[in-house]
């Protein structure tokens, strides 16, 4: 039962780990504020869910495994609402970044 | 004794109610508070400087029960009887003046500048009352910040633009000098484990630590003090702010950051810093006098004036470092001398700058050029500033007469006469900055002049009151005082 | 070199940065913020003395990491009134600026 | 070099870059985002120093409310930045400047000598410190050491928060004392962010009580419970959904001292005690100090928000 948790705990962070990379390539690379969105809602949709997800099995209670996906809800919240902050900001800015 | 010692904590705690209670009872209550404390401050004062003289012990208080290094115990010695004393009588001054211009009239809506004003002036005493009494390094900077914040506001509280800008520029350099003390703080920390200055003093070798330490706390309380060069804050914001704020502030404030240099130098980490860094703060104290007299004779607004005066002023209570000691007769002259230095200025500024307030409100302007013939429409206030002005000048009998002449005296008991010849040309320049003003007010063939606005005797009775407190002072024997030597223990030990 | 260290070189370099900035950069608004840098280095080095100190089971000596709560709580009320005083100068004077205006009252 | 150093070494890495980039930025804005950013990694810094109650202290006020405060600052401040001088500041003279850097410089060279330097265990103070909790009914030992040990300094630095808020009051115009901090900001504004306005607040009061309640044992207390309030008390102004309170309103007043008043009467029954002012009754010493830091956290709440919302700016 450790092993498959240890095994899930492994995989699921590091495939976070790997929309994080990815999100902030993005965020780096792509050529306008809105895409450099898309690319770091990505990251935190994903990449942040994943890894909670797979430090779930490493926790022994279970106010702890609700405080771990309150931050991932209160995330989701937070970079959602930034997001469209930011996103309207551009808009009327004329779409330039 | 317990009971008595207890009066450690009121000190503190009364003005810092005071301020809770103003804010939250706002309009009429505020200076309904302030004069409450100012009653009960002056009271607490006295009852402490009174138990230090008959007992001729120092008093210590533990708060909650927890002793240092852990907790943090409030002392008072000699010293600490001395500015409480000084602080009540100023402040007191202060509020009973400033009565009448921060007045919050029945049944109208609660106005700004009161309110703050006497919160401000509670927070000042909050700070200076913790700055004397506080026995550990980390609630000292805590009271330092207690004065900043207060003293602020004071500077801007008339709103007026080149006010604010002084304002936010004195800030700036509050700050940077709270944080290079903290900066301190955390090396001696680290260094010993507690920042109570008793066990300091006990523990502190010269060692790296120590001396960057020493160095910046030194640094950024000199900043806070405009100690020259870190004095160009200071006369903008001292002749911004309101009379009664300008004396709250070049009398008292100053010296908080002054008082906790002198807990570094003396009490906390003694004889760490060797004579030669004392000379450089005397070096820099004499600058202080030389640039801030020469630029004071050169101003054409009499509160410019009186601020640049503080500049120069405060240079001379820096000649304390390299002559005064626990040790010798000459050191401990010196230590008398350094601290009537300090109450005197605090008396005699304070006076003065009331006076500037009641001259710049009777004429509607403060240009010393307009001054011709006011000594016949101002006798009493022009007497008062006169008074006040031979305490700067060192004019026997006045109380910067007898600090003056003790510093003199001592910097020639030991050899370091160069001192003593800065003395005399900081007086020579006092008298010259001040007969810049008294010449013309007072000269006999002018026609009076015409007063924009009547001045109530009372107020110029408080202003008299006070300037005479400082020539009074000038009546202390030319010797070490005894109370002032309560609590230096070392030195005990050394004349017996 | 333990964390401790390395974060202690890290304060060295923050109190650096700070104190050049609070000196040499103009704007007022960017003086505060090389003030809070300053500030932060030197809680900083509050937290590596803790860290050191650490003993009885805990991770560092609470007296010093206490000490840095106050400190922050104090400069973020210095940061709010200078701001706030920043804000004002430039709303009465159009300026942000500190130097005073050109002295004219001198003889 | 174990994996932990490393991570240490660029988080230091991190932390250096982006303070002496925000020292750099040409503009204001991007280096007030930057040091909230700085913020939130020294946080990490100080999870890292073992400092949970400082991690969230800096994650909450050092850069939270603080950022709120230079961001607005910084948007209030745009137009000056394109000014020249004399409107604008001009950098000082190169000498100058190079003074500075020689001083700054010298100051790093020697704190960092010191701390190579001193590499042993520091004195430390955390034996009497854990010593002297259960007494108190306490298990966390900076909430011991902030509400107990070096409980005047706490009390004091109270009074400096009042001071703060009333200096800053103290900048409103005449006519506009008595009124509405901050411009108005009641306007029909983004559908998202009053969502998040009224999502968020009931499940911050929530972490807020908990985080206060917790401290007792863990990290946490009223400081950073007092922040998360705020905080949602600013997210609600900032929606529009409710301007700032005017500060002439008798509630306003009394929720800001309320709090000091309560610690410093607290303190005072001390002298019925045989420890004296600022001490507590052995028998109800962990409700007695809850009661105190529960209404100190409100205190702080409306101080912190009222701290960011600025002097007034509408008529009452």
């Amino acid at each position: 039962m450790m092993l498959v948790g240890n095994i899930a705990t492994v995989v699921l962070v590091s495939l976070g780990a790997v929309f994080f990379l990815a999100g902030t390539v993005g965020l780096l690379r792509f050529p306008d504020s809105m895409t450099r969105l898309h690319a770091l809602t990505k990251a935190d949709n994903l990449g942040l869910g994943l890894v909670v997800l797979g430090l779930l099995p490493q926790v022994d209670s279970v106010p702890g495994a609700l405080k771990l996906v309150a931050v991932w809800v209160l995330t989701q919240l937070a970079g959602a609402t930034v997001t469209q902050l930011v996103a309207r900001a551009v808009w009327r800015g004329g779409g330039r970044s | 004794m317990i009971a008595h010692a207890a009066l450690l904590v009121l000190a503190i705690i009364l003005p810092a109610a005071g301020v809770v209670l103003a804010l939250a009872a706002g309009g009429r209550g505020a200076e309904r508070v302030a004069m409450a404390v100012i009653a009960g401050g002056a009271a607490i004062a006295l009852a402490i400087a009174g138990t230090l003289w008959t007992t001729g012990a120092p008093l210590s208080y533990v708060i909650g029960g927890w002793a240092p290094p852990l907790g943090i115990a409030l002392r008072a010695d000699g010293l600490s009887a001395f500015l409480l004393l000084t602080s009540a009588l100023v402040i007191g001054a202060i509020g009973l003046f400033a009565r009448a211009t921060y007045v919050q009239p029945a049944g109208t809506p609660e106005r700004r500048a009161p309110l703050v004003f006497w919160i401000m002036l509670m927070g000042v005493w909050t700070g200076l009352n913790a700055v004397w009494l506080a026995g550990d390094l980390f609630s000292l900077y805590v009271a330092l910040e207690l004065l900043t914040f207060s003293a602020v506001p004071l500077v801007s509280l008339e709103g007026k633009p080149e006010t604010l800008a002084a304002a936010l520029r004195y800030m700036l350099f509050a700050l940077i000098g709270s944080i290079l003390y903290l900066l301190g703080c955390a090396l001696l920390y680290g260094g010993y484990g507690t920042l109570d200055i008793v066990l300091l003093s006990r523990l502190a070798r010269p060692e790296p630590v120590v001396f960057v330490a020493l160095a910046l706390m030194t640094a950024g309380l000199a900043a806070k003090t405009a100690l020259f060069p870190l004095h160009l804050w200071l006369p903008p914001a001292h002749a911004g702010a309101p009379a009664a704020a300008s004396a709250l502030l070049s009398a008292l404030v100053v010296k908080g950051s002054f008082i906790l240099t002198v807990r570094l130098w003396f009490d906390a980490l003694p004889g760490i810093a060797g004579g030669g860094a004392a000379q450089f703060m005397a070096a820099l104290g004499s600058a202080a006098i030389i640039v801030g007299s020469v630029l004071a004779l050169r101003q054409a607004r009499l509160k410019l004036m009186i601020a640049y005066s503080t500049v120069a002023q405060i240079g001379y209570l820096f000649f304390l470092f390299p002559l005064a000691g626990a040790a010798g007769d000459w050191e401990r002259l010196a230590w008398t001398g350094g601290i009537m230095q300090l109450v005197a200025h605090a008396v005699a500024k304070a006076a003065m700058f009331m006076a500037a307030g009641l001259i710049g409100e009777a004429l509607g302007h403060d240009r010393i050029a307009g001054f011709a013939g006011l000594g016949r429409s101002l006798p009493v206030v022009m007497f008062a500033f006169g008074l006040a002005g031979m305490s700067l000048m060192g004019l026997p009998p006045s109380g910067g007469f007898v600090a003056k002449a003790m510093l003199l005296t001592a910097s020639i008991g030991e050899g370091q006469w160069w001192w003593a010849v800065v003395i005399m040309i900081g007086g020579l320049l006092a008298a010259g900055y001040m007969f810049r003003v008294l010449t013309p007010a007072l000269a006999g063939g002018a026609a009076p002049v015409i007063l924009a606005a009547r001045i109530s005797s009372a107020r110029q009775a408080i202003v008299l009151g006070l300037a005479i407190c400082a020539l009074l002072l000038g009546l202390m024997p030319l010797r070490p005082s005894a109370l002032l030597e309560v609590g230096r223990t070392m030195q005990a030990a050394e004349v017996k | 070199m333990t964390p401790a260290t390395l974060y202690g070189l890290c304060s060295a370099v923050l109190v650096g940065a700070g104190l050049y900035g609070a000196l040499v950069n103009p704007q007022p608004l960017r003086k505060i913020l090389a003030l809070n840098l300053l500030g932060s280095g030197t809680f900083l080095l509050f937290g590596v003395i803790a860290r050191r100190g650490a003993a009885a089971g805990l991770g560092g000596d609470p007296v010093p990491q206490a000490m840095v709560i106050t400190g922050i709580v104090v400069a973020f009320s210095a940061t709010a009134l200078a701001v706030a005083l920043l804000l004002r100068v430039y709303q009465e004077t159009g300026r942000t600026t500190l130097e005073q205006p050109a002295p004219k009252d001198v003889v | 070099m174990s994996l932990a150093v490393l991570a240490d070494a660029a988080l230091v890495l991190l932390v250096l870059g982006l303070a002496l980039w925000i020292n750099a930025a040409s503009r204001a804005f991007p280096a007030v985002v930057g040091y909230v950013a700085f913020g939130l990694l020294l946080a990490l810094a100080w999870l890292r120093l073992s400092a949970g109650d400082v991690a969230m202290t800096e994650a909450a006020v050092g850069s939270g409310v603080t950022g709120a405060v230079l961001i607005a600052a910084s948007v209030r401040l745009r137009a000056a930045e394109t000014e020249a001088p004399p409107l604008a500041a001009a950098p000082p003279a190169l000498p100058l400047r190079l003074l500075a850097l020689l001083l700054s410089g010298l100051v790093t060279a020697a704190l960092a000598g010191l701390v190579l330097w001193t590499t042993g265990p520091a004195p430390s103070l955390a034996d009497q410190a854990v010593q002297h909790l259960p007494g108190l009914g306490m298990g966390n030992a900076v909430t011991g050491v902030l509400i107990a040990y070096r409980a005047l300094d706490t009390l004091l630095e109270k009074v400096v928060l009042l001071l703060a808020l009333m200096g800053i009051w103290s900048l409103a115009k005449d006519r506009y004392w008595g009124g509405i901090p901050g411009p108005s900001r009641i306007q029909p504004t983004n559908g998202a962010l009053i969502l998040l306005a009224r999502l968020l607040p009931p499940i911050g009061i929530v972490v807020a009580v908990y985080i206060l309640w917790v401290g007792a044992a863990e990290p946490g207390g009223a400081f950073q419970g007092g922040a998360i309030l705020a905080a949602m008390w600013l997210l609600v102004m900032l929606a529009g959904l409710r301007d700032a309170p005017a500060i002439s309103r008798p509630w306003v007043r009394l929720c800001v001292t309320v709090g000091p008043a309560a610690f410093i009467a607290v303190g005072l029954t001390g002298f019925a005690l045989p420890n004296g002012f600022l001490s507590y009754p052995d028998s109800i010493a962990k409700p007695l100090i809850i009661a105190v830091e529960s209404v100190l956290t409100l205190s702080i709440a409306v101080i912190l928000g009222l701290l960011v919302a600025g002097p007034p700016e509408q008529e009452p």
